[in-house]
């Protein structure tokens, strides 16, 4: 039971890694109604601006809204910049730029910040706040950040005319010009925010897995586990998700003896295939269906 | 000998596979201290008259192209020998191709086991002690000191972490099966190990053993420090750098730890004050200034390039493939700076184990202290 | 309908394949015929001029080539999104390795093996597949490319497929004392199945079937009602696809003689996406220039820059997407049709 | 052909109190009619009336909540949509559902689907057998489309033509698989007066050298009521009347809620 | 009275097809015209130009501005509300949604909720369905929806593609009786493409008679409709 207890803590907290991912990746996704695989790095990239600053002697409490800032500049920047010129090519075409984008991002900060791990301060301090250690006051910490841009993002898409102009450019942009939304800047906007909301990310990743250039490998797969799982038009649906696999997989890794933490990673995803073949469009996911 | 695949009068082409990128790009620094050292050769009048061509290529750590990247350097670029090639799969992949090509794959960057085989692979050899060999001076040590412990592994869940683990059980001996309690395992793949330590803990286990590379090792440190738990911590020589493992994970969680070492620490005051240290600092600003002098892996590429030049000084003038495989397997008491004092370079015509020794080591909070004598596997 | 579409490169690609593949009018036809026949002459003749090594690399080329041309039968003609084809490429590679290892199977005989053991994994993967929409299935492929290595590496199957360690391969000499080295016999092999699985691919496409598995991916609903069994397709289709990856994945065992967990990650995967994108979603001749992108411009890209090996990649691979945005076939197209315009 | 013998030869089609409905809302609140062979009836009222949900019942691209659907005497509701084609019923789409990347001729050859016999790997080594086949099919469709005047698109991709030309297609793919009756849903959208004159012919035409019986929705009341023999009119999911065109044109309750008060 | 829109050697382009070759026509301030044509003819083409959603040449001039290559979410923000061929529903989106979208531009927002309520009054069947994913109406329910979001913009004028395109008959009236309305009590401008030529010749006050890409004939709505022999060879009724 302790155990069981423990397991469940400390994938909550991992949740809360996949969640923030998960969130960004939904921004996005509602923005260009594609998965962004370089998000990840933008998220990283992000993070080393942030430590540079700090190295430069900038405390976080000021690092943290210029880096921000910086990110959003940054995600508006590539938009305009890389995104542009193939507004009109082929969906696949713009997955090969998101994978360019990923080996640029990646190469570049290894190249800056060399590839060894460096320690990332937390704004909450490491002291236990539950049980003996289970979930520290970061990991709190992060969950809260987590639910308060969950919310945020749920009002921005729910109330805002600016959230339903990006929507409706996302779905159908020949449409969206016809009544006056200029499709670019929302698009533009879209990867701001999902930049901007990923470098948050990446502040509360990077205390936990340490920043280094590849720290978002992995959690990009685990952010898009939870997106998919909890469907990717709902920001609700990306929290849930993501806490949903953190947890699951870490079960899965400590009860099913035969697979053990070798295989727990391929059981998650199996779940969440099972889970979406039941529910296609996630578990909070809008269903949308075609007609003739 | 003069005709020997690339030698001239005038230089010796040495290839080299590293991952420039990839997921194991960290180690790409390993590739690019040997460049350097090797310029510096080079500016410093080259071995016996000769400049070294050092090319080395990216595998991205993927065996295929480490394949295509090997046979480009034997078949197009036509290199003497390959020297340092990194990863267990990457020289795994090719160690076949270079042994049918009679191209020495010399002092190979990996700990496996398996490279000391100079019956069935006479044209590969290794360089750094093995995975098992260390792992057997933990058990040993834990045989010896704790035998009443209950032992706990996390290991990394591939042929490095199984090859350590092999090794620690046979240290442990008999006991090894009702002293180990616990063995997790966790794949590259994975963000964070926090499940694994906690499944640990809950395991009753007072001694931890961490076979993990330096990013997960940072996190186990830290994580056991979060938990509150304080087991008797064996950490693997992998993982012991104080810039890129302990500072991150925490100077204070990482006191008392244990582990071995055969390289001196760039980041000990006491190390770094030697001569090998103070000509290794001098190297770096000269020959490799963006490089991180925290990271451990510079001092390492220092010593295997020492190693490589060592080879070819013994060889002379007969610079055939045939006679540098030959030096290189008679290297007889061979003492580089940045080793342990007392770690020597031996090697044999059945001996293709260059650094067999290690010697036991705690960090004090600040720094490591080695203590006892310098072991091998078999000894101590 | 929606307007502004009149930028839909890749739409128009089926114009260069017809012409390309011999199924369009009968002066295309022949056309495409003397095309292919030159550039296979050129193919057979290259490993007698080129070095040894050269010969491996295009060995490779043609291998990724193969490897490519399945998902582009899956993704350019029915519209189903892979982000996974390295793990078909794996299964074929380690089938027929523990054939000829374990079993001493002749390397021939490992091909359709392989294949077959693809097309039965693409099948079954097929099934879940069905219900998921694409950006779901994007998803679900890539949790298989994750998960490919670890199954490989798995305690109970260690007996067989080596574990982490992988298997190392003999590689076969030419046959009939031909007097051919390895590497050539080898390229010749594999230049003679690449060839027929691409006939066979180019007669899929314009058959009934092939109609119907480019139907399914403009107008599912619409297929349906013309009687198509979307399910059967569908999964019929990721099979074959999976079988072309898989016999790619056996030669590359045996042209590479070895195989291993870490040989087959998701880089692999997304290496097979970007080559197919580059050669031209949709044009199985582009799936050669596919192959011979992602095996040389990696080496390109360090030759610049060692360090920055990764974003040179990556700059490379945008200047081309500029300049192509629909792959080098669409770029063949747009070319071909201004010459039509400027003749008329 | 005719009703006089109607116990022995069953009207080939048979509507029997279908219903469907999507959440709350009752599309199709049990209908019920029969079309005899070689009849048009059109299917008529006002927007969101039910008429292609009908059709898509017809298509089993929708799971009717009640009622059966008889074809030639036998009910259709146990075969899967794909499976509907083969019986020969063929139709087109409201909105017009090609398949945007492929030439005009490669659309039609898809209408004959369901007529082909082949499979991957046959396909895939190129028999003698199955290539003959295909050059056949490629003949017919050729000629089909020259005689709805649409020779010169042959070739073309079929995006890009006007939407006139684009339902013209979608005729020619559904008469392609020789259905015994075809389902269309306003033909005549987006044609001027003339062109509707054009249609009336060929939909009688197709009637009467083809064979093919004709179920039609259609707003254009000109061309109901010139060509239909039967007229069957829905609203709110339910059947108002039915009845030779005079009949239902003069009916009070179709004036009040579909045709409104002649202007 | 001075013209709202004005439009002179106006060309148009797919690719490198071209397919208006450079007509001219006007639109005065609040009035109607109508264009007339076959299909395939260029009546789409004409509209698409004008929101500059194809490539096109010439001189448009709008309210004295001259928007030609601007962009479309531009012209849209001058107050043109297109109802374009094909509907353009944003089908994921739910009808209150794209009745939302529809006026996403404007400035009053306070309005907006009383607009959206005019047009249930035009046309009821969309109040029922407000919550419900645009995309499975009915295709006639649909048009509705296209012209009651072209409404929402409160446009100063308004270019309408086959408005009455799948609409029972009934509702065609009714809509060109609310079109007539609006022009009549807001000044709206209003450019008609429309297949059912005595409908837009009744409610127009000018027609443009199109043929492959050139204006063959124009004038006033009235006089075209009385002429016999236009009508028979033109029009076709
Ligand atoms: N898949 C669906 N989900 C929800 N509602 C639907 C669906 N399909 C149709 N409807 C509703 O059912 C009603 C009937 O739709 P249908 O398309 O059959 O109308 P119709 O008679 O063809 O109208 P029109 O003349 O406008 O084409 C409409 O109100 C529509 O909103
Ligand atoms: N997207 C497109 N790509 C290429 N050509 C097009 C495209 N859209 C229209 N055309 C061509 O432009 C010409 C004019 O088309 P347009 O749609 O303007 O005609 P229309 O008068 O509106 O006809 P309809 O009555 O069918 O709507 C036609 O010949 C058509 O083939
Ligand atoms: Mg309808
Ligand atoms: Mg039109």
């Amino acid at each position: 039971m302790e155990l069981f207890l423990q397991q469940v803590l400390s994938g909550v907290a991992n949740g809360a890694i996949y969640a923030s991912v998960a969130l960004a990746i939904v921004m996005i996704y509602q923005a260009i109604h594609h998965l962004n695989f370089a998000q990840g790095e933008m998220a990283m990239f992000s993070t080393f601006i942030a430590w540079q600053l700090m190295q430069w002697g900038m405390p976080f409490w000021a690092a943290l809204p210029v880096t921000v800032a910086l990110s959003f500049a940054g995600g508006v920047a590539i938009e305009r910049i890389v995104m542009k010129p193939i507004e009109h090519a082929p969906v696949l075409t713009h997955v090969v730029v998101f994978i360019a984008l990923f080996t640029i991002l990646n190469s570049a900060a290894g190249f800056i910040w060399d590839f060894t791990i460096k320690p990332f301060p937390t704004p909450f301090g490491t002291a236990p706040v539950l049980g003996n250690g289970l979930l520290s006051a970061h990991q709190a910490g992060m969950i809260a950040v987590v639910l308060v841009m969950l919310v945020l993002l749920y009002l921005f898409f729910r109330y805002t005319n600016t959230g339903l102009a990006m929507r409706a450019a996302a779905a159908n942009p020949a449409s969206a010009r016809l009544v006056g939304i200029r499709v670019g800047w929302t698009t533009a906007l879209g990867w701001g925010m999902a930049s901007a909301i990923g470098s948050v990310a990446g502040m509360l990743i990077a205390p936990v897995v340490f920043l280094e250039p590849n720290m978002m490998l992995t959690i990009l797969l685990y952010g898009f586990a939870g997106a998919v799982l909890g469907g990717l038009t709902s920001p609700a649906g990306a929290v849930l998700g993501g806490f949903i696999v953190g947890v699951v997989e870490n079960l899965a890794g400590t009860y099913i003896p035969v697979v053990g933490p070798e295989l727990k990673l391929p059981i998650a995803l199996v779940l969440i295939v099972a889970v979406l073949v039941v529910k296609p469009s996630g578990l909070l996911g809008r269903r949308t269906v075609q007609r003739v | 000998a003069q005709t020997a695949p690339g030698v001239t009068d005038t230089e010796i082409k040495i290839g080299n596979i590293n991952p420039y990128s990839g997921p194991a790009s960290a180690y790409g620094v390993i590739g690019k201290t040997i460049g350097a050292y090797f310029a510096k050769i080079n500016a410093e009048g080259g071995v016996n008259g000769r400049k070294i061509n050092y090319i080395s290529y990216d595998d991205g750590y993927s065996p295929p192209k480490a394949v295509e990247q090997a046979r480009k350097l034997v078949e197009s670029d036509e290199v003497a020998i390959v020297f340092q090639p990194l990863g267990t799969p990457s020289n795994s992949a090719i160690q076949k191709y270079m042994n049918s090509k009679q191209v020495p794959q010399l002092f190979v960057a990996t700990g496996a086991t398996k490279w000391n085989d100079p019956k069935n692979f006479p044209w590969t050899m290794g360089w750094q002690p093995n995975y098992q060999t260390e792992g057997k001076i933990y058990g040993k040590y834990i045989a010896d000191n704790l035998p009443n412990g209950k032992v706990g592994v996390i290991f990394q869940n591939d042929d490095y972490g199984k090859d350590l683990l092999k090794g620690l059980k046979d240290g442990l001996g008999a006991k090894a099966a009702s002293m180990i309690i616990a063995e997790v395992p966790y794949e590259v793949s994975v963000p964070t190990i926090d499940s694994q330590i906690v499944q640990l803990k809950g395991s009753g286990a007072d001694i931890l053993v961490t076979i993990a590379t330096p990013k997960f090792a940072a996190q186990v440190i830290r994580k056991v420090a979060e938990l509150g738990w304080k087991p008797t911590h064996f950490l693997n020589n992998v993982a012991i750098s104080v810039g890129a493992v302990i500072k991150p994970a925490g100077p204070e969680n990482a006191k008392d730890i244990l582990s071995t070492a055969y390289l001196k620490d760039a980041t000990d005051p006491a190390d770094k004050e030697s001569p090998a240290f103070k000509e290794w600092e001098a190297f770096m600003d000269k020959y490799y200034p963006d490089g991180n002098k925290l990271d451990g892996s510079t001092v390492f590429g220092y010593a295997a390039a020492q190693t490589m030049v060592q080879v070819l000084k013994q060889a002379g003038k007969d610079l055939s493939r045939a006679n540098i495989m030959k030096e290189a397997a008679n290297l007889k008491n061979f003492e580089i700076g940045v080793l342990v004092d007392g770690i020597k370079v031996n090697t044999s015509p059945s001996d293709f184990a260059p650094i067999e020794q290690l010697q036991m080591q705690k960090f004090d909070g600040e720094r490591w202290h080695r203590f006892g004598p310098v072991m091998s596997g078999e000894s101590s | 309908m929606s307007v502004n579409e009149d930028i839909k490169y890749d739409a128009k690609l089926d114009g260069i394949l017809d012409a390309a593949t011999g199924a369009g009018t009968g002066k295309s036809r022949s056309l495409g015929s003397v095309v292919t026949l030159c550039l296979l002459a050129v193919a057979v003749v290259l490993p007698f001029v080129a070095q040894g090594f050269v010969v491996f690399q295009l060995t490779m080329v043609m291998v990724y080539g193969i490897a490519i041309m399945g998902l582009n039968i899956l993704t350019g003609f029915n519209g189903q999104f892979s982000l996974g084809h390295s793990a078909f490429f794996a299964i074929g590679a380690y089938t027929a390795a523990i054939l000829m290892e374990s079993f001493g199977v002749s390397y021939v005989w490992t091909l359709p093996a392989a294949g077959l053991t693809a097309f039965v994994a693409g099948f079954l993967f097929g099934l879940p597949a069905l219900r998921l929409e694409p950006i779901y299935l994007a998803l679900a492929t890539f949790a298989l490319a994750v998960a490919m290595p670890q199954f490989l590496k798995l305690t109970p199957f260690e007996h067989w497929t080596g574990g982490v360690q992988g298997i190392v391969i003999l590689k076969p000499d030419a046959p009939f004392g031909l007097p051919l080295s390895q590497d050539q016999w080898l390229y010749l092999f594999t230049l003679g199945v690449g060839f027929g699985l691409y006939l066979a691919a180019r007669n899929i496409i314009a058959s009934r079937t092939g109609r119907a598995i480019q139907a399914i991916r403009d107008n599912p609903i619409a297929a349906r009602a013309m009687g198509i069994n979307l399910s059967l397709y569908k999964t019929l289709t990721f099979g074959v696809s999976a079988f072309y990856t898989g016999v790619a994945g056996a030669l590359s065992a045996i042209v590479v003689q070895f195989v291993a967990p870490d040989s087959y990650t998701l880089v692999l995967a997304v290496a097979f996406l970007v080559g197919m994108v580059i050669g031209g979603v949709g044009w199985l001749p582009g799936s050669l220039i596919g192959g011979a992108f992602i095996l040389f411009v990696p080496n390109i890209a360090e030759g610049v820059s060692k360090g920055l090996s990764g974003a040179v990649y990556g700059i490379i691979l945008l200047l081309i997407i500029y300049i192509a945005p629909s792959g080098v076939g669409g770029l063949l197209h747009k070319t071909a049709d201004y010459f039509a315009r400027r003749r008329k | 052909m005719g009703r006089a013998n109607g116990a022995a030869h069953p009207p080939l089609l048979e509507v029997k109190s279908v219903a469907v409905r999507f959440g709350g809302i009752v599309a199709l609140a049990g209908v019920s009619f029969d079309l005899p062979r070689g009849q048009i009836l059109g299917l008529i009222g006002p927007n969101g009336a039910g008429k292609t949900t009908l059709f898509n019942c017809l298509s089993r691209l929708y799971q009717p909540s009640a009622g059966d659907i008889l074809f030639e005497g036998a009910s259709i509701l146990a075969r899967p949509a794909h499976r509907i084609a083969e019986i020969g019923i063929g139709r087109t789409f409201q909105n017009v559902a090609l398949f945007d990347r492929l030439t005009v001729l490669q659309n039609v050859m898809i209408g004959a689907h369901a007529r082909g016999r082949s499979d991957y790997l046959s396909d895939a080594l190129g028999l003698p057998s199955v290539t003959a086949r295909d050059a056949e099919l490629r003949q017919d469709a050729i000629k089909l489309l020259a005689d709805l005047g649409l020779a010169a698109e042959t070739h073309l991709p079929v995006d890009g033509f006007p939407f006139g030309t684009r339902k013209r297609v979608e005729l020619a793919r559904a008469l392609m698989g020789r259905p015994k009756l075809i389902l269309l849903d306003e033909p005549a959208g987006g044609l001027n007066h003339d062109e509707l004159g054009d249609l009336a012919r060929l939909i009688r035409h197709i009637r009467d050298e083809r064979g093919v019986t004709v179920l039609l929705v259609e707003h254009h009341m000109s061309l109901v009521m010139s060509i239909s023999d039967t007229v069957v009119v829905l609203n709110f999911g339910e059947k108002i009347a039915e009845g030779s065109p005079a009949e239902v044109q003069a009916n009070p309750q179709v004036i009040q809620a579909y045709l409104g008060a002649p202007a | 009275m001075s013209a709202v829109l004005e439009v002179k050697r106006l060309k148009a382009y797919y690719g490198a097809i071209e397919v208006l070759h450079g007509i001219d026509f006007k639109l005065p301030v609040g009035g109607v015209a109508t264009l007339l044509g076959a299909n395939g003819a260029g009546k789409t083409t004409t509209l698409r130009a004008l929101c500059g959603m194809v490539r096109a040449s010439g001189d448009i001039v709008f309210e004295g501005r001259a928007i030609g290559g601007r962009s479309t979410e531009e012209i849209a923000r001058l107050g043109v509300a297109h109802v374009p061929e094909g509907r353009g529903t944003f089908t994921s989106l739910t009808v209150e949604e794209n009745l939302r979208l529809g006026a996403i531009t404007r400035k009053d927002r306070r309005a907006v909720a009383g607009d959206i309520e005019r047009c249930f009054s035009y046309f009821p069947i969309l109040k029922r369905r407000l919550q419900q994913q645009a995309g499975l109406l009915s295709g006639g329910e649909q048009q509705m929806l296209a012209v009651a979001r072209a409404l929402m913009l409160r446009p100063r004028m308004m270019l309408l593609d086959e408005p009455s395109f799948g609409l029972a008959p009934l509702v065609v009236r009714e809509l060109f009786q609310i079109l007539a309305a609006i022009n009549r009590a807001e000044k709206v401008s209003m450019l008609i493409v429309e297949q059912n030529a005595s409908l837009a010749l009744e409610l127009a006050d000018e027609a443009y008679l199109l043929e492959t890409g050139n204006i063959v004939l124009s004038g006033p709505a009235k006089a075209i409709s009385a002429d016999e022999s236009v009508r028979q060879s033109y029009l076709g009724y």
